[in-house]
């Protein structure tokens, strides 16, 4: 399985292309019919998935598709795609997919409608092109095609408190862009090219390639919200509309630990960062950003607030997993990706369906809940069971593989971290859940004139949460764990056994 | 050949670079607009003497020949004297232009101090 | 076809002359610039196709060789800056077209075309010149149809501004003539090449009038664009100037001086002896310095224009900071931003010219909300703006791309924090405006209707979109640049 | 502060200038790096290849005649940029010059001196091949028989002389002409700004119609400058 073969393809270039083209149509569509955007962006994200998924049958042949567009900017640009970035495009297209059908009612009636449509498919078009970049060019252009729309995402509700996150967003990013790239220019000089999936690029050890990879990890810490660049995270996540915050959190910050992963193993390479010891900081971190994520999301009572926080913790675990260097720590890393994803975003529509039903938004008056928006919740619940890492679910196979590979590495202590990271999980996710369903004594309060209403979100916000919340459980319960499988594959590619 | 010796066989240059030195001072260190734009052709007429300075050289005549002539004589450069004819043009001009600023600038505050008019300013 | 590089210069000469002959009437003198500014982008076009195949066209004035005669000449350089110049400048002249009319009175009017048609012949005659006391009088050209074009504008600020800039440049013109003087007097040579070939002997019997000759002809041409210590004249200058005026100012004006010591350092004095001076040392720091106390001083503005105006600082010590790495593709980088900041400063400065005009406001908070109202001028702005930091996809990115490039390829990889912290800052005081413009709340009520004459609004949009296309296609800008670098440093 | 920034200045300046000088060619030295092959050419005897026995102004109006447009530019820009700040002023020096002198006897002498300055001037341009002189310094004199008609007689009677606005056309006119002249080099199959190498008659060495293109370019330029002269002075001392 770990020889592949190269198949040049249009397809990544279509699918990128799709929603670039798609966003523009939607904005100057919508100036005159505003239904026909709507349905208009459902389109362009449903054929952005099935593009994705059109590439399947070559990457379960082992094929890895190539693209080169013709010469443009200094290097010109190309796409790649081996199953790694296959699956992340496919999973981010879906949740796409589903976030957007979902914004057709929650956006109803909101101001700023047409602006929100074509930045949200222009952001899928940014994270596409992100995962499917062939060398660290494209990924850079694509990093900043999706990044700086999202600040108007952050921006949209327009308050004082949504222009200074979006700007302190933006701040940030910008300054994150410049060390990625301080650091594919360095790349590019000491290797006269910036092209990924190979062994490693970098040849030697020497301040500048230390430089180099800080840069890096400065670069794409900041958009994965690592510990102490995670900053802005909990302040521009939460202000967003809540489909706009589960694609953030879900899918966007998963581009700058996606980004860190090719570059340790496609651009300095195995050999370099065993021999060298680097990644040790990256570990380092991690763990901090485990710790500290989970453990503030503890004193969070907005639920958008703490559900960012809790962000900050899986993307811990996620870059912890890539640090460890290990095959099975890498599928598990791999699957994490996938499974946070799924639950995460699944979590953030949640959160809009219950801040658009009940107007609330701090954790304390969630009691009782559960009967009103029984569904929902029910989703809720399992996407935080996920996150928790609770058997049935994905969570658990990520956390346990992560585990393993923490063994694999002969570091046992970072299991540790892992555990501390589910604990935390469970004390702050749990509660939510039990008050929803349990609280007795809330009800009256919550309901007024005491009385059980159900007031369940409309169909096509429903649908979207219940085909995010099982996805969390179908594939760890089936005996054909499709994403498991794909991960592992993955994780040999990258370590290229 | 001492220091001195050596300056004083270039007395003409010296002599151009101090009034250039000397219109600088006034241009950049004196507030007042009209002594500003005499500095400024004070400067600009030291370096016009430099220039017809480095073309001369001892005992020759004035680059005018004489019809029918074949000898060649020794005349002073005069491709210094075309550039100099050249730098006066430009100077003149720029004090036309300046000049007039300062007249404008006159009627406008009452003053051609510098000082004063800076700090109208703001 | 032969006379393409003489016609540069002469036909905006020819233009200019005319208006007062035949254009006394506005929109008279209005049509003979746009005709001469058409002509001149034609000229620059051809000239351009020529030197693409890595022709260099010679013109002999008067039909005398070199030594004794005055040569024009033409380089891939000369022939690219002048065709981007002469664009900027079309997009100037048909804003303008509108624009004088608000800002000018009728008398000024018409000499203000004469005046833009000499500066633009001032700037061709640089770009082209392969003489040195040629060389000083097109700047001298350019220097002073530059004061007047600010002090057109019959206000007291404008006219202080003007006189600030004519002192100055009277300054540098002395230096440059003192140093050209000095030149001359040791190697009796005044074209460029034999001025070169002359100098190894000359630095022989008279190393340190070559040193003066030197530090005189440095100081004079980066006072006269405005290098960091030098630079207290250029934000008062471009900010009181009527918005074309600051426009070209910005844009191409500064440039000059940095054409002109590009041309002395790589072709006069040999730059593998400058390398034994400390002078590459201190232009760097000189730049470095710009770099960052101009975007600090341009964040702490409230005014546009002066806000922009320091915005120019910062991008003149960005450009000499790039030449003085001496290393091919910073030089690349370096000539790139030439033309990437020439489009972009004209365009920014056109675009507040506009906004200007329609709010009546000049403060940085008249941003705010504009974006429902002028959205063709908020969405220039923002690619300017995104140009400035070197976003992706605009043509600041390719030029920040090669100035990196080249700090790391020259050996200083520490250096590489000033490019990226000018980045930064670029962000931190274009960025704010951009997301007020677009999600502040207008202090006053916006007037309805078109946002302006359709003669600005479109040669804004026309910059913008040059910039774009800059950004995304570079490759025939960069080729013929690198191609230059190699030339100038002898590869 | 600026005084003391200034004389700092002015003594570093002042000590550079002075060691650098101390090892220049000495003045006068007749083996100077200036004399070389591009003098020789220049001093070429008797009317040499350009037709023109004044050195400097086969220089300034032949072989370095495209300087000399520049040179003619400079000054329109001087005096474009100086009629822009100056028109439209409130004229508070206007009123004194306005009317000029009472006093006959000035009046007198400038009547019979005027016209000879103006004959002077007009040998002193067309003869700028020959003799010391040319175009500009002609072109000055000419001017200033001008100027010194408007301060006897006062503004008004010699902006009756002289609009402001024939003299600016006058001035684009002969900056056109030079142009013209240049440009018939070209028409005529060689470079811009061509002499003889584009045909134009050398004509007879110390005749006063020789040089060709020399000539035709001196008597626009003194035109030009006379009319610049003039013309600034005409602003400087009245409002429009």
């Amino acid at each position: 399985m770990s020889s592949t073969f190269e198949i040049a393809s249009c397809l990544p270039v279509v699918a990128v292309m799709l929603p670039l083209v798609g966003a523009a149509a939607a904005y100057l569509v919508g100036l005159r019919w505003g239904l026909l955007r709507n349905w208009l962006c459902c389109a362009v994200t449903a054929g952005s998935l099935a593009l994705c998924l059109a590439m399947y049958p070559d990457i379960a042949r082992g094929g890895v598709l190539v693209a080169r567009a013709a010469v443009l900017l200094p290097l010109g640009i190309s796409f790649r795609v081996d199953v790694l970035g296959f699956l992340l495009a496919t999973v981010s297209a879906a949740i796409w997919f589903l976030a957007t059908l979902y914004s057709l009612e929650y956006m109803r009636g909101e101001h700023g409608v047409n602006r929100y449509y074509a930045f949200l498919v222009l952001t899928l078009a940014g994270s596409l092109g992100t995962f499917l970049a062939g060398d660290l060019l494209t990924l850079f252009i694509f990093f900043e095609l999706m990044s700086l729309p999202a600040a108007v995402l952050v921006i949209h509700e327009e308050t004082q408190e949504a222009v200074r996150a979006a700007l302190k967003y933006l701040f940030m990013t910008i300054g994150g862009s410049l060390f990625f790239f301080f650091s594919m220019v360095a790349t590019y000089q000491f290797a006269g090219s910036v092209a990924l999936g190979g062994r490693g690029l970098v040849g030697e050890a020497s301040t500048l390639a230390f430089l180099t990879f800080m840069g890096f990890v400065v670069a794409f810490g900041i958009k994965a919200g690592m510990v102490p660049l995670h900053v802005w995270l909990p302040d521009a996540h939460p202000v967003a509309p809540s489909p706009a915050s589960a694609l953030l959190s879900g899918v966007m910050i998963k581009t700058g630990a996606y980004g860190m992963l090719r570059v340790m193993y496609e651009i300095f390479g195995l050999d370099l960062l065993r021999q060298t010891g680097w990644p040790s900081v990256l570990l380092g971190l991690s763990v901090a950003t485990i710790l500290l994520g989970s453990m503030v999301a503890v004193t969070q009572f907005d639920l958008k607030r703490r559900l960012a926080y809790s962000s900050v913790g899986q993307m811990g675990c996620i870059l912890l997993g890539m640090s460890l260097m290990s095959e099975r720590a890498l599928t598990g890393d791999v699957f994490h990706f996938f499974a946070d994803a799924v639950a995460k975003s699944c979590l953030f529509l949640c959160a809009g369906v219950i801040m658009k039903e009940t107007g609330k938004r701090d954790i304390r008056q969630f009691g009782g809940i559960g009967h009103r928006l029984p569904i929902t919740m029910a989703c809720f619940a399992i996407a935080a069971f996920t996150l928790v890492g609770i058997p049935p679910f994905n969570g658990f196979i990520s956390k346990l593989q992560l585990s393993l590979g923490a063994f694999d590495a002969g570091m046992p202590g970072y299991a540790l971290a892992l555990l501390a990271s589910s604990m935390l999980n469970a004390v702050y996710y749990l509660p939510i859940v039990i008050t929803a369903f349990f609280d007795r004594a809330a009800p009256a309060a919550a309901n007024g004139a005491g009385r059980r209403r159900l007031a369940e979100a409309h169909p096509t916000m429903l649908a979207p949460i219940v085909v995010l919340a099982l996805g969390c459980a179908v594939f760890a319960l089936s005996s054909e764990n499709w994403p498991l499988r794909l991960s592992e594959t993955a994780a040999r590619l990258l370590l290229r056994r | 050949m001492g220091m001195p010796l050596a300056l004083f066989v270039r007395l003409n240059y010296m002599a151009a670079i101090t009034l250039f030195l000397i219109g600088l001072h006034v241009l950049l260190g004196h507030p007042n607009l009209i002594k500003k734009v005499m500095g400024m052709n004070i400067m600009e007429t030291g370096v016009f003497l430099f220039l017809v300075s480095i073309g001369y050289a001892r005992h020759s005549a004035a680059p005018i020949m004489s019809p029918g002539g074949a000898e060649s004589g020794l005349y002073a450069n005069p491709l210094v004297s075309a550039i100099v004819l050249t730098g006066i043009v430009i100077a003149v001009s720029t004090t036309a232009y300046t000049l007039s600023l300062t007249i404008k600038l006159y009627e406008h505050c009452g003053t051609l101090d510098v000082n004063r008019l800076e700090r109208l300013r703001r | 076809m032969r006379h393409l590089p003489i016609l540069l210069t002469v036909v905006p000469l020819t233009g200019a002359f005319l208006v007062p002959v035949l254009g006394r009437r506005p929109d008279r003198a209005y049509r003979l610039a746009l005709l001469s500014v058409l002509l001149v982008l034609a000229c620059a076009a051809g000239l351009l196709a020529m030197t693409g195949s890595g022709q260099t066209l010679q013109y002999y004035v008067g039909d005398w060789p070199p030594p004794w005669g005055i040569e024009v000449r033409v380089d891939a350089l000369g022939a690219m800056l002048a065709t981007f110049f002469a664009f900027v400048y079309l997009m100037v002249v048909l804003y303008a077209g509108s624009s004088v009319r608000a800002e000018l009175g009728p008398a000024a009017q018409f000499w203000y075309w004469s005046l833009l048609l000499l500066l633009l012949a001032g700037i061709n005659g640089v770009l082209t010149a392969r003489d040195l006391f040629n060389l000083f009088v097109f700047t001298e050209i350019a220097s002073l149809s530059a004061c007047a074009i600010i002090s057109v504008r019959d206000r007291l600020d404008s006219m202080e501004a003007a006189l600030k800039y004519l002192i100055l440049s009277a300054v540098a013109g002395g230096c440059i003539l003192l140093g050209v003087a000095l030149l001359y007097m040791v190697t009796g040579q005044l074209h460029l090449d034999h001025l070169g070939a002359a100098l190894p002997a000359a630095a022989g019997s008279y190393p340190r009038v070559l040193l003066a000759a030197l530090a005189l002809l440095v100081s004079g041409f980066a006072l006269k664009s405005a290098l960091f210590p030098l630079h207290v004249w250029l934000p008062d200058a471009h900010s009181s100037a009527p918005s074309p005026s600051s426009a070209i100012l910005s844009g191409l004006v500064v440039k000059l001086g940095i054409v002109a010591l590009v041309r002395l350092f790589f072709v006069v004095f040999d730059w593998r002896r400058l390398v034994t001076l400390p002078l590459p040392t201190m232009v760097m720091a000189m730049g470095a310095l710009g770099i960052v106390l101009g975007a600090l001083f341009a964040m702490g503005q409230r005014d546009l224009k002066r806000m922009l105006a320091y915005s120019t600082v910062v991008q003149v010590g960005y450009i000499y900071f790039g030449l003085a790495l001496l290393d091919e593709i910073a030089l690349t980088g370096a000539l790139m931003h030439v033309v990437n900041h020439a489009l972009l400063k004209s365009m920014l400065f056109l675009c507040v010219g506009l906004i200007i005009s329609r709010t009546g406001e000049r403060s940085t908070a008249a941003m705010a909300g504009l974006a429902r109202s002028m959205p063709l001028t908020v969405a220039s702005f923002t690619v300017g703006a995104a140009a400035m930091v070197g976003i992706p996809l605009t043509n600041g990115f390719v030029s920040k791309w090669y100035m990196v490039l080249g700090t790391l390829n020259s050996g200083r990889p520490a250096m590489v924090a000033v490019i990226l912290v000018s980045s930064l800052l670029s962000a931190l005081y274009y960025f704010p405006l951009v997301v007020s413009a677009y999600f502040g709340r207008p202090a006053s009520p916006q007037a309805e209707g078109p946002e302006g004459p359709p003669a600005m609004v479109w040669p804004v949009v026309g910059l913008a979109a040059v910039c774009l296309v800059l950004g995304i296609w570079p490759e025939l800008p960069l080729r013929l640049l690198g191609g230059v670098a190699r030339v100038m440093l002898g590869l | 502060m600026r005084q003391l920034g200034a004389t700092a200045l002015l003594v570093v300046a002042a000590a550079v200038l002075f060691a650098t000088l101390a090892e220049a060619p000495p003045f006068g030295w007749q083996e100077a790096p200036t004399r070389n092959v591009i003098t020789d050419r220049y001093l070429a005897p008797g009317a040499g290849e350009t037709g023109v026995l004044n050195a400097v102004t086969r220089i300034i109006f032949d072989y370095r005649s495209y300087d000399t447009l520049g040179e003619a530019t400079v000054l329109f820009v001087g005096v474009a940029a100086a009629v822009v700040v100056l028109s439209g002023r409130t004229g508070r020096f206007a009123v004194r010059l306005a009317g000029g002198s009472d006093d006959p006897v000035l009046q007198t002498v400038t009547r019979v001196v005027v016209p000879l300055v103006q004959v002077f001037a007009a040998y002193v341009i067309t003869h700028g091949h020959l003799s010391p002189g040319g175009g500009f310094a002609g072109g000055t004199m000419l001017g200033a028989s001008f100027v010194l008609y408007l301060f006897v007689f006062g503004a008004d009677r010699a902006r009756r002389k002289l609009r402001p606005e024939t003299g600016e056309m006058v001035e684009g006119g002969a900056a056109v002409w030079y142009v013209l002249v240049g440009l018939g080099g070209v028409l005529m199959g060689a470079s811009f700004l061509a002499n003889a190498a584009a045909g134009f008659p050398r004509g007879v060495e110390g005749a006063l119609l020789s040089g060709g293109a020399v000539w035709l370019i001196g008597l626009g330029i003194g035109v030009k400058v006379a009319a610049t002269v003039a013309n600034l002075f005409l602003h400087l001392t009245g409002e429009d």
